[in-house]
């Protein structure tokens, strides 16, 4: 293994469940890298859709924006953002939805909208975006969040989008059509839901991290799975790959725009 | 009825209407809201999926009293350094909240442009959103009895897009990312488009989408009138500006000097770009 | 998955299926109709707004238990004598109706698209249709009390249409007139083209709408497969065809005779236009 | 005036009430041929829609039938069937829809769906198509149906779409957004609502038509209007253009199809 940085990992490890042709609704940061890393790597059939509208897109760089030119040109078409959302996730069609979020409790509910009260924010976030439905709708929902005791909260200041609500089959019950939650990847490893408590629990660390390191970072007492695995360190050929198309953006973004006068 | 920008800002965009600039990320009407702060407009209610720079700059600017939204950040970057200085701190002025989701937003378009009072989807459901906003309520479904989320039609006062072309007779063409532009046009009670060029006849393209010169109040020629955002097919999306802009927008003086030079100081979309060239030159 | 005609119907239309075959008046899938009723496919719940002649075919040849639909006529000419014998005199089989207007039938399309249980518009309002059909009922508009009208959405077993192209990836191209189609695919549970080519790259096209290769099941060549409906760019609706059919379908024993000899007779759809052909010369 | 046929003189008359840039949703049959005749004379800014989804169209020979190729060919754009209907003519952007039936009653009230009972029914006529909802939501309708006993009858079969209902506001109070059937052309001249009652009058005559062979077509006891206009007879100009219209229709459809084998 090449030395790698924790967001190249985080990456890597994303890319690696997805396996087969799923499709994916992705975000924009490092659930795009991980999509395309895998696209790039060893799911070429992998269905790429952005919540801009843009299905099947094979982008050669990075998005900056959720609605780069870059996502529509290689599409293998183009909807209105009224149909991505009702004829396509709402419908059930998407596979895999990745989030980010501000804040993450142990159940996997996710605030993205202010930190302190709604009516009086400390901090003002920008909100939901497509996220409540992707967490409603998507078969299955990947987070991906660096971890803090700022971000993995015991309690949220907002609840933006549903994960397992309190757990114990609440989400289930309360009729969403979505698996939920089903991996957090952070900068130590990843969590999973434990199959009754649908609480998120430690499942797999990155090879040089530590179950004291999650710990720390985790705002509530992290339980560890029965079985804890190790996460491989990235490959040449995965890290090669990403780091190349990294630069291919860094590249693209910095060329100078001709201001259109 | 082709006018110039001023023209029909003037003409069409009253203190206190209900405005929608839509684009989504891609042909975001940058000229126009220029345009509208220029002309001091005061006490809008704004809407727009993704209010971007241009509302940060119009809510900074004291133009708004009201934001209907769904996500409220600069992209691929972070905050929105005004509308989060005028939620936390009331600066320039209180800004009423009217928060969503896309897919929620997405309903109320939809029904809007339909002319249906409400919009039906199933979202919101574990979220804190119906909690603060009276604005989403649920609907039993009249054969299952299933309870679905319901969000009033969205039908601003003036909708105003960027596209690129219109033909001689009015009729305009977009194509690349639509987002809900074709929702917010139809939904609207005035429609205004700006484009980049006025030709003989619309070329065919994948995935465009077609709006009729009898639906359009107002077709104002504007060549870049979405700069920093793109014109797909015409000129890229100035990334650099969309990061330099959250150094500006951070702090209250840096923002009003940049507007002041930039905007308040250009008589025109034309000087605006012509400024930012010498600037850059 | 690129697959026969014969084969696409043998393995993903069975007995007892709810199967909308859409395209309005253009692109209407007549191939894949004609091998239905080669393989003698029984209880069918045929769904169309416009059941158009090859609807008349399937019921006429025993195919059908139930029709969704909106408007049973042969268009520009008259009378399907064949659903009117259905209907009136329960011929072969009588023939349950869900009977809608083209407003609500696209409202359910939509519902069903998007995985909604009901569709809503303002329809219906002052007809005698909801008195005989339980489908229609009313919502109230959670904000504003009023009554709307509501249908079920329709999510077809099978949804089959007829398109101009295909890329090697299966994405599938339509332009000109849509009709229902799009929606009629996206609510589909399993979702067979048929199309006039597969091309290496879709050409752009005013209006076209493009349907990602992963929602389709089956691919199938099938040059002509719409005639005597068209398809914009490749072929003419053969006029003179549906007013022929108006006598072929008046009576029972010429509709069987004509079926037997180009339908039965015809091993698949090439047989059946040469059949067609070589009557013409 | 050159010696013409009723469906021509009916065709022309409904074609002189179309005036300045109205957007018009069109049938097929004598409503497609008044409106491409007033688009061809007098009215070159008319728009025309057709239930296909074509907007804009100028067609130069009549569609035989609702979505003929020469439809979308010569439109400004085509859109989706369900947005024709739900962002147009529901939307309220429709200023004339034409409608025809088999049957229509006293107050505009008619019937295309059956004749006889609905379950047992003599006969199964084509059904609703578009007509509900046009008749609920143009701003005017205008309805275009020769006269008989059979078809203009004191009470209908089956209600398909709502004239004035029973008269006397019951439409307006009903919350019918469209402002109902202003026009009936038939083959002796036109009926008009009664301010009041909203019951359909005679309101003018063709030349050669007069009151008894109205009140003899007309299955209900027709009233006259105060003021009985007559209807000019067909300029050369209107009957040439008109019948230019057809010869190109009649040669263009007469074109043998080409089977594509």
């Amino acid at each position: 293994m090449s030395a790698c940085t924790r967001d190249e990992w985080m990456t890597i490890a994303a890319a690696r469940l997805l396996q087969g042709r799923p499709v994916c609704f992705v975000g924009i940061g490092l659930p795009s890298a991980a999509c395309n890393l895998a696209r790039l790597t060893h799911a070429p059939g992998i269905v790429l859709i952005y919540e801009s509208g843009t299905i099947g897109t094979r982008p050669d760089v990075l998005p900056l924006s959720i609605g780069d030119s870059e996502l529509a040109e290689t599409a293998a078409c183009v909807v209105p953002l009224p149909e991505i959302f009702s004829y396509y996730l709402q419908a059930g069609r998407v596979d895999i939805g990745f989030l980010g979020a501000a804040q993450i409790d142990r159940h996997g509910n996710l605030n993205s909208t202010v930190i302190g009260p709604y009516d009086a924010p400390g901090t003002r976030l920008p909100g939901a975006g497509g996220a409540p439905e992707i967490a409603l709708h998507a078969k299955q929902v990947f987070v991906m969040l660096r971890a803090s005791r700022r971000s993995f909260v015991e309690r949220l200041d907002f609840r933006t989008s549903a994960g397992y609500l309190d757990g114990h089959g609440t989400r289930a019950r309360s009729g969403a059509t979505g698996g939920g939650p089903r991996a957090v990847i952070t900068d130590f490893g990843m969590l999973a839901p434990h199959t009754e408590s649908e609480e998120l629990q430690l499942t797999a660390l990155f090879a040089d991290a530590t179950v004291e390191e999650a710990r720390a970072a985790v705002g509530w007492p992290l339980q560890v799975a029965d079985c804890l695995e190790t996460i491989a360190a990235p490959s040449a050929y995965e890290l090669d790959t990403l780091r190349a198309l990294n630069v291919r953006t860094r590249e693209a973004h910095a060329r100078p725009v001709h201001i259109p006068l | 009825m082709t006018l110039s920008l001023a023209e029909a800002i003037e003409q069409f965009v009253s203190d206190g209407a209900s405005v929608a600039l839509e684009g989504f990320t891609h042909l975001i009407p940058f000229a126009a809201g220029h345009e509208i702060i220029r002309q001091r407009r005061r006490d809008l209610h704004l809407i727009r999926m993704t209010p971007d720079l241009i509302y940060d700059q119009m809510i900074g600017m004291g133009c708004a009293r009201k934001l209907t939204f769904s996500w409220g950040g600069n992209p691929g970057v972070g905050s929105l350094h005004r509308l989060r200085d005028a939620v936390e701190n009331q600066w320039p002025n209180p800004l009423q909240l009217d928060e969503h989701s896309h897919a929620g937003m997405a309903a109320a378009f939809c029904a809007g442009a339909a002319r249906l009072p409400f919009g039906v989807l199933r979202g919101y459901a574990g979220t804190d959103l119906p909690a603060h906003n009276p604005n989403i309520r649920h609907v039993a479904c009249p054969f299952t009895g299933e309870l679905l989320a319901a969000v009033p039609a969205i039908n601003p006062d003036v909708t105003i897009l960027h596209a690129q072309r219109a033909d001689r007779a009015g009729n305009v063409a977009i194509h690349g990312i639509v987002g809900a532009a074709r929702e917010a046009a139809l939904a609207a009670k005035t429609l205004i488009v700006t484009v980049e060029e006025i030709v003989d006849e619309l070329p065919p393209a994948m995935n465009a989408i077609v709006l009729p010169h009898w639906i359009i109040s107002a077709v104002v020629p504007c060549r870049g009138g979405a700069y920093p955002s793109y014109a797909h097919g015409h000129y890229a999306r100035d990334n650099a500006f969309y990061q330099q802009w959250d150094a500006i927008a951070r702090e209250r003086a840096s923002f009003l000097a940049w507007m002041d030079e930039h905007v308040l100081g250009a008589k025109d979309h034309g000087a605006f770009l012509a400024g930012l060239q010498r600037e850059a030159a």
